[in-house]
């Protein structure tokens, strides 16, 4: 989707303000939504892929009024509602509406287990690569209302194809319910004047097969 | 710190300035910073947690041990010892930057945000800067949980459009013959920048090292400190 | 500027809520908010081209978080404020601090006229047009900080002239203070398919001649 | 009033429903639609107007003025007028649409955001549609004020994207042989529609078909009124 996600190039953001010394956290709750966000995945609410929709579908003035852990927080209720396992009224008052308890899947025995493996996105497909390295490619202009990694700063753009990193799972399928489809992923690089009209730099995006087409 | 305006003719910065002086305070931004969420939402997550406690749903302690790991254990320590081992030691720097997920996993250092490493390294010719444009994808093994100016729109929106002004915002000024390679971590891949050695570290062992890489300095957006102001 | 007020083609924003027998005006204030701005425009406070660029300059959170009239009434204060005409604490309290009273530029009898006549934006450059109804051009992929009336969504598109306007104030540099640098104003289309990828309709803008190339 | 969900897969609309329907009652989008300013924008405004008055900067008359003139004689009547003599005299409709700002002027019809008119009209083979990406760019003198959905973020964002989806949400629905041209207002260019004459009007003289000129119909986001409706 065409959202205010998608950031790259965006003017009226102001400075980057680096904190110095700055804490984990800045306040306790950030800590527990984290915890919360990543014990609740043990419940299967979901792809990666579509969590970060979920988030860049929030309200696009809510989106750039809120911070990451609260996006976060909100978005985990979201979920959660959906999936039944609570409900807004039980998460909005803290208290449980039945007597029902289960058994947490995750527990704080497994926890170094499941923060220290996780699996790969790559997946053999058995086709064979579309472009090489050293080619030329431009990145489509298309505008998929849906979830893409395809950011707009880049469509209609020339790059250069710099890495084959094989195939990995689509994000604009699997975020969506659509099945991993995996493609294969490239590394493809753009000259700044070609992006922005101006500029020296160069700017490097993993970008999907279907993202592209021969330049 | 410097301000945009310097970069600029056009005073978005103003903007800024006008804001953070509080001359207009009816509007409040804090949350494009990160800082002074409202006071409700500590509460809201207090319930959520109640309730998915009460209901078996998750551990308490589970969310501790979550916790620590991101406070204590899994940080960007972690990086500063691939960086320094690379620095230190020929043969892991080719391992490093042939195979970074590998070459990362000989420390222990695996895990979700981390499935798929790269390792970019900067020399005198080239200087390499990580963002996520679209969200605020980081290398939490290496790394831990990315500091607020890195999820910032500031950053996420400026980083792909005009990173030497970023970059001076840092307080780093490269020459105008370094080329800039920004890097959009548009996928599963992350990557980790290995900063310059700094000058004068050659006597120095690999712990030794290690206290010279920054955080910034492996996102790029800084340079790994000299031995003296270590 | 790349900013959240270039909307074209942006996905999130809901459906539109067309309101049946709307009034002109849905609160008083909105109506004084009107007509302070039109009765302060004769104090000389800027260009309309550096009033839209005021506007959209708004922090994007702040823009995408306040309606119509609410961004008039903050950047109107802003301009008061900027001219010395009065001070932020005397518009925040509504009392003047000193008891100098001037005599109010456009009186009621005037408003009839302030209102039914304007000037026009049309100048003789004696320059000759570079392009031709008919002919094939391209926005060019330019990205300006400052105030531009070239869409994102049709930079590096193909379109075609479709008619010539004659020369134009440049709002670029005239939000700038730059001057009114007019400049030749073409209406240029361009199909759906060559700006989203999809779609059967043909969009038409009039854009400016430094913004197009020949294609 | 038909939903976005229904056009495409992807359930954006879903979102809003879920506002809308107060499930997530933190979360106030109301200014989106123009709804439901903060109760201290009539203070502010209140206090702006005090000052300027007092000090000799604003007339309160010429406010009176000035709003009294786009609440009752600048308004979409005066549109309505062009398109029916339009419709009634073919002398007229060739001057319109051969020098719109002269013709339109013959009403008396000038002044601020019409100084450059261009009517555009529709036929049984191609539909005007009027936008302002940009900001909201509107025809005042034939027009008045922009209604709220003009000046929505939905309908600026959308209204180049998607024109059949958003006509369907005005209960516009168009053959698909009729081709839709949409003019985004990005000059002080400003463009009238002359929507389709409706059947059965033959026998009307110019004061009855101005009555079946809507607003909507000379923006192009509605039709005008058949002569039972009107």
């Amino acid at each position: 989707m065409d959202g205010v996600h998608d950031m790259g190039g965006m003017d009226g953001f102001g400075p980057v303000l680096p904190e110095p010394d700055e804490p984990v956290f800045h306040a306790p709750w950030e800590a527990r939504v984290l915890g919360l966000r990543i014990a609740m995945a043990a419940h299967q609410l979901g792809s990666l892929d579509s969590w970060r929709h979920d988030l860049e579908r929030l309200p696009p003035a809510e989106y750039l009024s809120t911070g990451y852990y609260e996006r976060w927080l909100i978005r985990l209720t979201d979920l959660i509602a959906a999936s039944g396992l609570a409900s807004r009224e039980e998460m909005a008052t803290g208290k449980a509406a039945s007597g029902e308890r289960g058994a947490p899947p995750l527990t704080a025995e497994l926890v170094p287990i499941a923060l220290g493996t996780s699996g790969s996105y790559q997946r053999q497909t058995g086709a064979p690569p579309r472009f090489a390295p050293g080619q030329s490619v431009r990145a489509r202009n298309i505008h998929p209302h849906g979830h893409t990694r395809l950011p707009r700063y880049v469509r209609g753009r020339q790059g250069r194809i710099e890495a084959d990193h094989g195939a990995h799972v689509f994000p604009d399928s699997n975020a969506h319910g659509g099945g991993e489809a995996p493609q294969r992923l490239y590394t493809v690089s753009f000259p700044a004047r070609e992006l922005w009209g101006e500029g020296d730099h160069e700017v490097r995006l993993d970008l999907w097969e279907s993202y592209l087409e021969p330049a | 710190m410097k301000r945009r305006g310097r970069v600029r003719g056009y005073a978005v910065a103003d903007e800024w300035q006008r804001y953070s002086a509080g001359m207009s305070a009816q509007h409040h931004h804090a949350h494009d910073h990160g800082q002074a969420p409202p006071a409700d939402v500590a509460l809201r997550t207090q319930a959520l947690e109640s309730v998915l406690v009460a209901k078996g749903l998750v551990d308490p302690a589970a969310l501790d041990a979550i916790i620590e790991t991101y406070e204590t254990r899994v940080g960007p320590h972690n990086g500063a010892r691939v960086v320094a081992r690379a620095w230190a030691d020929p043969d892991y720097r080719a391992r490093l930057l042939a195979d970074a997920t590998a070459a990362i996993a000989e420390f222990g250092f695996t895990g979700r945000q981390g499935e798929h490493m790269v390792a970019v390294e900067n020399t005198a010719m080239v200087h390499n800067l990580v963002v996520c444009t679209l969200c605020s994808c980081y290398p939490w093994p290496v790394l831990g949980l990315p500091p607020v100016w890195y999820k910032s729109f500031a950053y996420r929106a400026r980083a792909v459009r005009e990173p030497r002004a970023v970059l001076a915002e840092f307080g780093v000024t490269l020459a105008d013959e370094v080329a800039i390679r920004v890097w959009d971590s548009t996928s599963e891949v992350r990557y980790l920048v290995i900063p310059q050695r700094p000058v004068g570290t050659e006597g120095l062992d690999e712990a030794a090292l290690t206290a010279l890489v920054t955080r910034d300095s492996m996102i790029g957006a800084g340079l790994a400190l000299a031995p003296a102001r270590a």
